[in-house]
């Protein structure tokens, strides 16, 4: 039987509708949720099945329904927010950070705050700086959160249902430049642990630990690698918080040469964390420092040619894997 | 605590109005006392960091928890003992939290500001101005939902008008006909700034031009305040949508307890006043007096039994061991 | 852009008051045949990304800004084309922008959502909705405190009435009683959704409850715009205090160029009433041939230079050269 | 002559009365700044010489307040603004990242936000979890804003200064723990340049990377230390934008061990990116991985011995550093 495929969107959708309909409790706050099925119309359909009481239209009040969705998930429901684009997410911080992420812990454990925030990250679509940034790090860095990075259509499916059953909040990051991305998705339920990276190829010479729309840019970069016979390993962690530190650590001490990929900024950001990881860790197993690749310091311009430049792209990365590799091989 | 279920538009029965009247003082002497203990111990260095008292409002937490049933929901704030112990906790647990003890409501990781208790329906105080106007909603929107006829009232200060995220609720619970209660306590100050230099326009007007049923009353008058609350938390209940009551009120000691010198931003006279003219716990007495309910000595016996309440809490929490290191990395995630 | 310098209330001079009415249909002809270029860009695939079409809502921004001065401030939004335009900006740069193009006003680095230019006092368009509501109050704040008599104007959509923030600097607006003007452009949609599934209570009760001086206006009467606007600007340029302005209007196209099937939010019907009935550029039109101002020739000769105009602005961005790549690193730091 | 000292909050309100003084465009928008001083009565007496008009009394309105200094910023003022504790900065996070960081450019250098944030860091002052984050992190990981990290009173007051002559946005954390911290102030005007790095104390053995308050808790753990003859530098970059990478990897080279101590959450954060900065550009000179020490993953609690044990002290900074020592030696 042909494996069936499905695109990153239709996963999404299909994982929402089915902890839907296994559990009463999961509604959607979000904007242009119902009837428009988002913008990206990653929702389209939802609404006829389950109605505008469980999928919520919102005016545009994210720092509002977010906090909405905290108090539902305290009291007997499992929300699923939905931040159209991921820059919006600076105005609910509060909400995230200081409340969602902490109610657990400042209650001594007596409260739970079971929800799920999913938004975008990634540049590249011509949407300039306020619609095209990737701030997982920082939600990456605030205990009390997890936060997932799915890369591909069958991880989409099954770390969302992860995230959905999950009883902590949850920040989930989908790369809108990936929607229409295809791959298999068995139709069977199945979950993906939070917290398990994969190995999406394997290969000796050296390691790109890569998360979201990178892992697709490290498979890339590898098969351009292997052309010029460098054995690329590509790991892609899925979750940065609960992060898989012994699956890369593995990796990196077995090829001794990583560069992390990672499309939020690297100063401060996903690829410097992971890269620390590996330099302590696999310290005396590593032949090269650990480089970093993320988007360019830079605000994200409109302009085609200058976007372009802010995101590592698989000749970048082959390139920058043969310099590390030439030293060494 | 009471399942409160009278009505006040039809007439009351006498006696178990004279309960609920008489239970309403206790509770506002039980928190007077509680935070004669708090600034006791503050004073003498023995409880951690700080703490916002609440004396002077009691009418105000316990005239709408009065209103309100065991399992609805409050969410509360830095300001936050009346509102947990209005809603049903007990002293001794409170005490313990406060003083970071293992015993405490949240074994001693929440502290004064961030009490929360799952048996009363106390969602948490909240440390930050405005923190929890979402969750109070979100818990009606859940219990609407649910359809488990619960309501949420939202208890904070005068200075969250100042946070957007107010409006946004508000607009929010209205469209949704959400069974919740926004409850301003206007004190007159956020932290060291009278309110009318940070509030432009009405108060109520802000929550009717949201379409809100808006009341304000006097926050002194622990009966006045019930009474409101009880109205709009029973159309809220009814799915009539959600209500903005403003209580006029004062608080009798600083912003918090290490906050002596006032005078730059508020003259003794005025404290003055409302402490000899305007407390809620005596004019109660007044009332209960003169109709009847009550005479000196059965008060003064509420006081005694008060006082030993917390005294007896505050020797728990004291004795009370605290949490041991390695629990510090327990409860962040569930 | 004018130095409008009539006053609504003084009589009028004819002359000037013809050619302020000329100017405005002039500038409302040239936003609508700048957004056809736009439109046809983005359906030959010329230009990168989306853009939100201002057609429909001429008036608004036309007659906000005749009742400006050069030297006052606007904030726009991500339908902003119409503010920049109407503000003075020229239509050249606005393309080479909306192409990305070095000669663009923000060296291609803005694109459709970001163009700003402060030779015509535009701060810039700003793609987060509500995003500008406190830049354009401190810009008027920035006015009251150097005294250079300038006025705020704060674009905004309805649908950023659901952004806590507005009420957040309305309220400080109001307290240090600000030059600034906000304009609500109600064009009936938040997006895909109607507002009134999104707004409780009412759009200027919220303003006023916040004390500010409110008004509706007909969106779609370009002489109506001014007046309100000259009048509240007028007396926020007084000291008197912030105003606020509704203006009810529509927008003839998608929620950005892509939007091309609506019927499953708004009918067919509704679209071709505003368009036949309510269109602001046709009913002007018919205002200044009745008036004597203008006739059908004169009018048809002013919509034929803008064409020449907008024509050539798009000949000379399509020729302008991208920014080159080192220029990535640039203007992030002053 | 005797040099003169200040504590911490003395030099904070010195450079803002001096800047204040020089140049009538720099006003203070906050919660009680004016009469009250703030309540950490940072502030007191400046509304007494400057008057209402410049020391701006707002509302609980961080969004608002901050969205107005950006506006007034770009239109001839320099607006200084007051978030009374870090924590509150969830709130106002759209105004700083997607705002001010990015309008200089996105209107291609058009406009400029000269203004400065000022705000607080720093755990154990018994405030529980919504009063005691350290969040530099996320504002070092957004291109378009600088970062400040004062650990001295002759820092805080020479980096203030900068930070309020600087064109761009900067954000400037105090610790709130080190504001009756003594240190000698000269009375004369004296900026210090951001992006430098300062030695607090030089050694041979161990380099402490070290911000804020870590700095003060470094240099008591190399008193520690130096009794048991290990000689630590103490190394302060003293703000995290610009990053003085020069400096670091200086001394990291010359030392070849590093732990790098900072006050906020490590994971994801500002311990992580320099220690990767250190493992990348030192790789060649370490002889340990690079110890990255900072709060414990938790939400702050309240509990006196719960929150002691969430920040590394003197005892167990001087304790990592033996350790990594003792293997070398
Ligand atoms: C968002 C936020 N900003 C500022 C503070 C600091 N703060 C704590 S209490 C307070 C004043 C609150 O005034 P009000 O809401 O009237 O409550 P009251 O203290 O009078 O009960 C302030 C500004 C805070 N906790 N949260
Ligand atoms: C904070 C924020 N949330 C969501 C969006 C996505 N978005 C862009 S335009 C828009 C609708 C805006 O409606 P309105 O303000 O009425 O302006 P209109 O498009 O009708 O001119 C939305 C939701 C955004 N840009 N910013
Ligand atoms: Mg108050
Ligand atoms: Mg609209």
């Amino acid at each position: 039987m042909p494996e069936r495929e499905l695109t990153f969107a239709q996963a999404v959708r299909e994982a929402l509708a089915e902890e839907m309909r296994h559990d009463p409790r999961v509604c959607i706050f979000g904007e242009d949720v119902a009837e428009a099925g988002t913008p990206f119309k990653v929702l389209s359909g939802l609404v006829e099945e389950f109605g505008p009481e469980r999928l919520i239209d919102t005016p545009i009040s994210e720092a509002g329904f977010t906090g909405i969705a905290v108090g539902a998930a305290m009291t007997g429901l499992r929300p699923v927010v939905d931040i159209m684009f991921g820059d919006f997410v600076t105005l609910a911080m509060d909400q995230m950070v200081n409340q969602a992420a902490k109610i657990h812990y400042m209650s001594g454990g007596h409260w739970r705050v079971p929800m799920v925030l999913r938004t975008t990250l990634g540049a590249t679509r011509r949407s300039a700086a306020q619609h095209s940034q990737s701030l997982h790090a920082w939600f990456s860095h605030i205990p009390g959160l997890k936060v997932v990075l799915p890369s591909t259509p069958y991880d989409a499916k099954g770390l969302l249902k992860a995230a959905i059953r999950d009883e902590n909040p949850v920040v989930f990051f989908e790369d809108k430049m990936m929607y229409k991305l295809k791959g298999p998705v068995p139709a069977e339920d199945y979950a993906i642990p939070l917290g398990v990276a994969e190995v999406k190829r394997s290969g000796d010479d050296i390691t790109l630990v890569a998360t979201s729309s990178m892992v697709q840019v490290a498979l890339g970069a590898a098969n351009l690698l292997e052309k010029q016979s460098i054995s690329a390993e590509v790991i892609d962690p899925r979750t940065t918080w609960p992060l898989d530190e012994a699956a890369i650590l593995a990796s990196a001490k077995k090829t001794s040469r990583v560069i992390v990929l990672d499309e939020g900024y690297g100063r401060y950001g996903v690829a410097s964390e992971i890269a620390a990881v590996i330099a302590e860790g696999a310290f005396y197993d590593l032949d090269a420092p650990v480089k970093r690749m993320g988007a360019m310091q830079v605000p994200i311009p409109f302009s085609p040619p200058l976007e372009d430049a802010t995101v590592p792209t698989e000749e970048t990365v082959c390139a920058a894997a043969r310099a590390m590799c030439k030293h060494q091989l | 605590m009471t399942t409160a279920t009278s009505n006040p538009q039809a007439g009351r029965d006498r006696a178990s109005d004279k309960q609920l009247w008489i239970h309403a003082y206790r509770q506002m002497v039980r928190i007077r006392l509680f935070e004669e203990q708090v600034n006791e111990l503050y004073t003498r260095a023995l409880m951690p960091g700080l703490a916002h008292l609440y004396s002077g409002e009691e009418a105000v937490a316990v005239g709408v928890c009065e209103a309100l049933r065991l399992e609805d929901y409050i969410t509360s704030t830095h300001r936050g003992h009346g509102h947990c112990l209005a809603k049903g906790a007990s002293p001794d647990r409170m005490f313990a939290e406060l003083l970071g003890k293992e015993a405490g409501y949240c074994r001693g990781k929440g502290g004064s500001m961030h009490i929360a208790d799952p048996a009363t329906g106390n969602l948490g105080a909240n440390a930050i101005v405005g923190g929890s106007v979402g969750i109070a909603t979100g818990a009606a929107f859940a219990a609407k939902r649910l359809g488990n006829g619960r309501v949420a009232v939202c208890f904070f200060g005068e200075g969250a008008l100042g946070q957007g995220s107010l409006y946004e609720v508000m607009n929010l619970a209205q469209l949704w006909k959400l069974p919740v209660l926004y409850v301003c306590e206007n004190n007159l100050y956020n932290e060291y700034t009278h309110y009318t230099e940070t509030t432009a326009g009405t108060i109520l007007g802000r929550a009717r031009a949201f379409g809100l049923e808006a009341t304000v009353v006097d926050g002194q008058d622990v009966r006045a305040v019930r009474d409101a609350a009880l109205r709009l938390v029973t159309r809220a209940r009814a799915g009539e949508g959600p209500g903005f009551l403003e209580a006029d009120t004062y608080r009798y000691s600083g912003h918090h307890v290490g906050d002596i010198n006032r005078e730059y931003y508020r003259s003794k006279q005025e404290e003055h006043y409302w402490k000899s003219e305007r407390d809620p716990i005596q004019l109660h007495a007044h009332w209960l007096m003169k109709q009847g309910c009550a005479d000196r000595d059965s008060l003064d016996q509420i006081a005694v039994e008060a006082r030993a309440e917390m005294v007896e809490a505050v020797k728990f929490a004291m004795a009370a061991p605290y949490p041991s290191t390695h629990q510090v990395e327990e409860d962040v995630y569930a």
